[in-house]
């Protein structure tokens, strides 16, 4: 029989996952400019579909920025899962004696290393292929930042509730995307807010508060969904 | 302490955390105006910004509509009973658009007096009653809304 | 009735069609969600009825 | 040390108990449901009545020790194949026991992967992966053992060695539950479980 | 458990008892609900007296705000329904959720079609993206994402218990989204009928409007009910009692 | 040895294809209000991330709907050969004696059938939504009627290309949408000239062109990425 | 009839013929480039230098009439799990052979799946899955057949008739190339080819 001393503590297990989530994502590196190529092009689209008007684009740069960013972060969002599940990890993961909350949490966080952060980092470039007005960077950068995080949690209950579904993709953006709306709402806000020289401080502790808040509980029904689905 | 008791304590620990953080963040933005929405009170008290795309509502002051050239400029002032703003507004305004009636405005405020609107929405307040009802109360000396 | 004529209780002053359209969508909407268990219970019955008349005629399938 | 487990119902009253040191082969045509009683067995599904007892306990009530003492080998094992196989197995040690690097290449060696270590998973054969899963088997201390075909997609060299990896575990005071379309040849008397196809 | 629930608490999660109770209330309680409505609809369209502001237009009322009431009741029961399935596994909580769904949807877009078109003669709008509007559409879409989820499992347990956290995450967003709406921005009118003081509205109309609230309420029941009787015998169909049932409703040649 | 005679012709060949894939889209049709949802929650997200205002939405609501479907057709596309290409279908496909060309164009009709065209017809809903003016909706139903046939056959050559990758999504997105963008041009102008009251038919012609070209030529490119993937 | 193959170099000068009513078995052990070789025959794969004739054509050149004279069996065998069995065979048969609607339910009586004709494949067993693709083979009348590991998930009484059916095709002037690492055991004669591990 094997004693509880033999069982490695749940921070040695998160470790060791988030360090083979990091080497898969390190593998996969050129993944992480899916994201950025699919926000570059969709920004490039506007000005084609509605017409070159600068006016119009600034007026529309901070909402338009944070969609995008949005469905940027959504679409990657679908399959932190997937391989996961497909080839049993997923299954392993969950029959270890470590509780799911801090191995999923890890799992999650590696996804928005490679695929929120980067998002953030390249906004302020769309807002300027937007022309928009200086005012709303700064807020940009910040909403976005943290926005991202809690995108990829809530992101990640849809992944975990479709996992064992083949076609996921666009249902899980049905799913996800009621539930990102308030994230949104205050993102982009403040960034409206900044643009036209308002304080955006109110805007801002709302989006961290709402993203500390997903931190801690979307991992609860992550767990629940990837272990309902385990039992297909 | 048993391994899976103690598990369960670091993930309780973990959310008493979070929620904390989370209600004393919401609790300092509760006391930020993240309002776009100002009323002429706000306005005369220099709330609202200058400038800036915003949204203002009230009543529209009874008499105070007046139609200026034959385009379609419009001047009426807004009213919450205690302050007042003169809104300029170019355009085709709601069917439901009447004296005494609840507006809301989009545009931006020229300076503490003057709202230059983009948009003019009649808004409806709770108040049902049947004419003959309304005509009664206004008979007895009282206004039927607000 | 509050209205003197039919005509008028039709017309409503002009806002007849908004008030008749919400009610007849209204009314479709309750009996789509009101007729379609009644039928997917007759297609039940129906499909049951097969698969135990099936099994009846096949000796070898055991109803428990 | 005993395992005992009960199961009831669905298999109209399959009952077997598995002490420590045996090996029971569950077997039955296609579709008989020998992966859905290792999935029960395991605790990922409960989609039964009756009970599973782990020592005395149904195994849900005791599900995070039980799930330290038992080793579940599925048709889809857990290997990611964009990592090799050193990664794979420090990732699954990681989570279920403390293990020294030395065993992790100990145990690659003995189901002939040797030199194969560093290689990404998806450059090698059907069964060399395979075999990544089966080298947890080598170093794994944990009793229990729930193999689901294990004998798929390894060549005959290979299954004799797994054969004896079988014995050497129960003979050491393990217990193994597994299925096999293959004709078992262990060194040791072994149980069978014939589930019927009506029965499921 | 180690609590002792009421007898009937476990009666409720059986399906047999459930169809056999059912099927003994259904038909009173449909005979009340039209009784409700059509008294309802009668009063409100052609007695009821017309608005001093609006005119005729605000007969809408009678349809509108019932419907937005259930559809927002709707998501309580569908969430309620998925927290017992989820804790007690009780079958009866998991075709509840799943018959919910549409039943939800159908009175959301009732609630929005009544909006949208009473919006035209007062805000001279179809749509305007207020807290309100906005908020029920994300209803709208809240429910469509169940119902997706659910019909894209081939298993109905598992469908039903990721519709129940889905619908339980859904639960925790809704206020959310609604406040993060409400300082955004408000056309929609506040509250008419209040629970604190008198109603803004003269009795001659809210009368009616009681009338239709609580015809849709039943009306919510009953379409709940029937619905999860039908289900059930889905659900059940390997077992003794449904195919006494099938016998006696189908003719099964021998 | 098996005669030519015994081997059934392109036509049958063809139809089977087509009545297998429309069954298959019958067992998930549930699937298909997936698109539709997903463009509706989009343009939604709109509205609150640029604000309410009515004359700016009504502004930008002819571009916005066409990259809002664009959008929705996307991200169903990257799934057309993904089931088939797992359960090897799309191999034996390859691997039988019938030129793939057709059978290709079978499974892209279908794909429109249930994805494309659904997202058309609801097309001037979400017109409504976004308060655009009168003269757009019948350019807009019919340059989405065939944009979106075009997209989904050129969507598919991005869905062929990638279909060996475990991870499409964005980079099926990626490859395909500046492919769109002529497409997307002609559509959206017509939809803007509707609006404006200015004729159209100039550009609806260019699209309907467009749409043909990519009819016909799209198979060849999709057959020709299916066999590349299938030696991988 | 005869089939030629030749392949060279990768396999370092490997050579072999395949003639009418004949069955070869690819032998040797995980990653020594059975499944490799068999893709090569399928002409799924090109990356080999050398040739494999076909009635004396290269295959590459007479690709579409070679492609009717074959059945080709993967791991992954071309069924869809959310069709029926019924449904599966029937558009496999509308692109490779005419066939009438009674072939099919013959098919699957012989393979054992008679009374799930119209069960979606996603609710059936691994070995039940597998049978669906077995069932082409009995319908079949494709004079070549190349099999990868057709005895995956299969029964022990599945095995014993799938080995009949493999020596009825060879006797009826059939070809056969298949990958197996079961015993493989028919009433016949059958060649081998051993693939070794250093030649790959
Ligand atoms: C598409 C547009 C609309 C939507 C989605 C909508 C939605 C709603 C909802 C969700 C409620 C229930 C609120 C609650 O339970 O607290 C409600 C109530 C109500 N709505 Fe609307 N509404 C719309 C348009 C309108 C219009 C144009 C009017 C009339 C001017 C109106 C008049 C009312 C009234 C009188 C109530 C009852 C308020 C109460 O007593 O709580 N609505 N509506
Ligand atoms: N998802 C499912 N839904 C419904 N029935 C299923 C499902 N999966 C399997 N079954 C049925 O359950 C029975 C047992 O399946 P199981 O996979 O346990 O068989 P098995 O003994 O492992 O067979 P094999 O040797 O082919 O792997 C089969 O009759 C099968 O048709
Ligand atoms: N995609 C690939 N890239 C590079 N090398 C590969 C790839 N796939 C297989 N190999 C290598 O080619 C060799 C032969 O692989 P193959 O799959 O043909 O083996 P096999 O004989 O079928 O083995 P098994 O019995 O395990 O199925 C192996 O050494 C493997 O490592
Ligand atoms: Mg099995
Ligand atoms: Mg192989």
């Amino acid at each position: 029989m094997l004693g509880p001393e033999q069982v490695p503590g749940s921070l040695e297990a998160t470790a060791g996952t988030l360090r083979r989530d990091l080497l898969l994502a390190y593998r996969r590196r050129g993944d992480i400019i899916n994201p950025l190529v699919f926000a570059l092009i969709v920004v490039t689209l506007f000005p084609l579909g509605i017409g070159p008007g600068e006016r119009l684009l600034a007026e529309i740069a901070p909402g338009l920025v944070w969609v995008v960013a949005l469905l940027a972060c959504l679409l990657s969002t679908d399959s932190i899962f997937r391989d996961d599940y497909l080839d049993g990890s997923l299954q392993q993961m969950l029959l270890s004696p470590q509780p799911g909350y801090f191995l999923v949490q890890a799992k999650v966080v590696v996804h928005w290393l490679v695929s929120g952060l980067p998002v953030t980092l390249m906004a302020p470039l769309l807002g300027l292929m937007l022309s928009m007005p200086g005012g709303g960077y700064l807020p940009l950068l910040v909403s976005l930042l943290f926005g991202t995080i809690s995108l990829s949690m809530i992101g990640a209950i849809g992944a975990g509730l479709t996992v064992g579904l083949k076609r996921g993709g666009v249902l899980v953006a049905l799913i996800v995307l009621p539930l990102y709306i308030p994230v949104m709402i205050f993102g982009s806000g403040a960034v409206v807010a900044g643009c036209e020289g308002r304080p955006y401080s109110g805007q801002l502790a709302v989006l961290v508060a709402l993203t500390v808040l997903a931190s801690v509980l979307a991992p609860l029904a992550i767990t629940g969904a990837l272990r309902i689905n385990m039992d297909d | 302490m048993h391994p899976v008791r103690k598990q369960r304590l670091y993930i309780v620990l973990f959310i008493v955390i979070g929620a904390s953080i989370a209600a004393g963040l919401i609790f300092y933005a509760l006391r930020e105006n993240m309002n776009l929405f100002y009323s002429p009170s706000d306005i005369a008290t220099g709330k609202a910004p200058l400038d800036a795309r915003i949204r203002a509502g009230g009543m529209v002051r009874e008499g105070s509509v007046q139609r200026l050239g034959d385009d379609l400029e419009v001047r009426f002032v807004v009213t919450d009973y205690a302050h007042d703003v003169t809104v300029h507004y170019v355009g085709i305004l709601p069917d439901l658009f009447s004296e005494g009636q609840g507006v809301v405005v989009t545009g931006q405020l020229v300076t503490p007096e003057r709202f230059d609107a983009t948009e003019v929405l009649a808004k409806h307040d709770e108040e049902y009653m049947p004419p003959e009802v309304s005509d009664a109360l206004e008979k007895a000396g009282r206004v039927p809304q607000n | 009735m509050y209205f003197d004529s039919v005509a008028q209780l039709f017309a409503m002053d002009g806002h007849g069609v908004y008030v008749w359209s919400v009610y007849a969508a209204a009314l479709a909407i309750i009996a789509l969600l009101a007729l379609t268990p009644v039928f997917k219970r007759r297609r039940f019955i129906a499909e049951e009825t097969r698969v135990l008349t099936r099994q009846r005629n096949t000796p070898t399938t055991r109803l428990n | 040390m005993t395992c005992e487990r009960d199961h009831r119902l669905l298999f109209e009253d399959l009952s077997f108990t598995l002490s420590a040191g045996r090996v029971l082969q569950v077997a039955g045509a296609n579709g008989s449901g020998k992966t859905t009683l290792l999935r029960f067995l395991a605790g990922i599904s409960n989609a039964y009545s009756g009970d599973i007892l782990w020592r005395g306990d149904p195994i849900h009530k005791v599900s995070a020790h039980y799930r330290s003492q038992f080793l579940y080998l599925a048709h889809a094992p857990g290997v990611s194949l964009s990592l090799t196989a050193l990664e794979n197995l420090r990732w699954y040690f990681s989570l279920n026991q403390h293990i020294d690097s030395q065993a992790l290449y100990h145990g690659l060696r003995e189901v002939g992967l040797e030199g194969y270590e560093d290689v990404p998973g998806f450059r090698l054969s059907a069964g060399q992966q395979r075999r990544i899963a089966l080298a947890r088997l080598v170093i794994s201390r944990a009793p229990l053992w729930i193999l689901d075909e294990p004998f798929t997609a390894i060549d005959r060299g290979g299954v004799t060695e797994l054969e004896h990896l079988l014995c050497r575990h129960a003979r050491d005071g393990g217990a193994i539950v597994l299925t096999t379309h293959h004709a078992l040849k262990l060194d040791m008397a072994f149980d069978r479980v014939e589930l019927e196809e009506g029965q499921c | 458990m180690a609590i002792k629930w009421p007898l009937f608490f476990h009666k409720l999660g059986s399906p047999r008892w459930f169809y056999r109770i059912g099927g003994m209330w259904l038909p009173w309680m449909a005979a009340l609900t039209s009784l409700l409505l059509l008294v309802g609809a009668v009063w409100g369209l052609a007695f009821a007296p017309e608005d001093f502001k609006q005119g005729n237009s605000y007969r809408i009322i009678y349809v509108h705000v019932p419907a937005a009431f259930i559809a927002l009741a709707g998501y309580y029961v569908m969430a309620l329904a998925g927290a017992v399935s989820l804790i007690w596994k009780m079958k009866v909580a998991d075709i509840v959720l799943k018959c919910a769904a549409p039943i939800g949807a159908a009175m959301t877009v009732l609630a929005l079609f009544s909006g949208a078109v009473w919006g035209k003669p007062t805000w001279g709008t179809w749509w305007v993206w207020d807290a309100r509007n906005t908020s029920m559409l994300v209803l709208l879409f809240l429910y469509l994402g169940i119902y997706a989820l659910y019909n894209s499992f081939e298993r109905e347990e598992q469908a039903a218990k990721v519709c129940a956290v889905l619908a339980l995450v859904g639960t925790v967003n809704i206020p959310i989204i609604y406040k993060s709406v409400d300082w955004w921005f408000t056309l929609h009118q506040p509250a008419t009928l209040k629970i604190t003081q008198a109603s803004s509205m003269h009795a001659s109309m809210w009368q009616p409007l009681l009338v239709m609230i609580a015809g849709f309420y039943l009306l919510y029941a009953t379409l709940l009910i029937q619905r999860v009787r039908v289900e059930v015998l889905y659900r059940e169909r390997r077992t003794r009692w449904v195919r006494d049932i099938v016998l006696q409703a189908g003719s099964v040649r021998k």
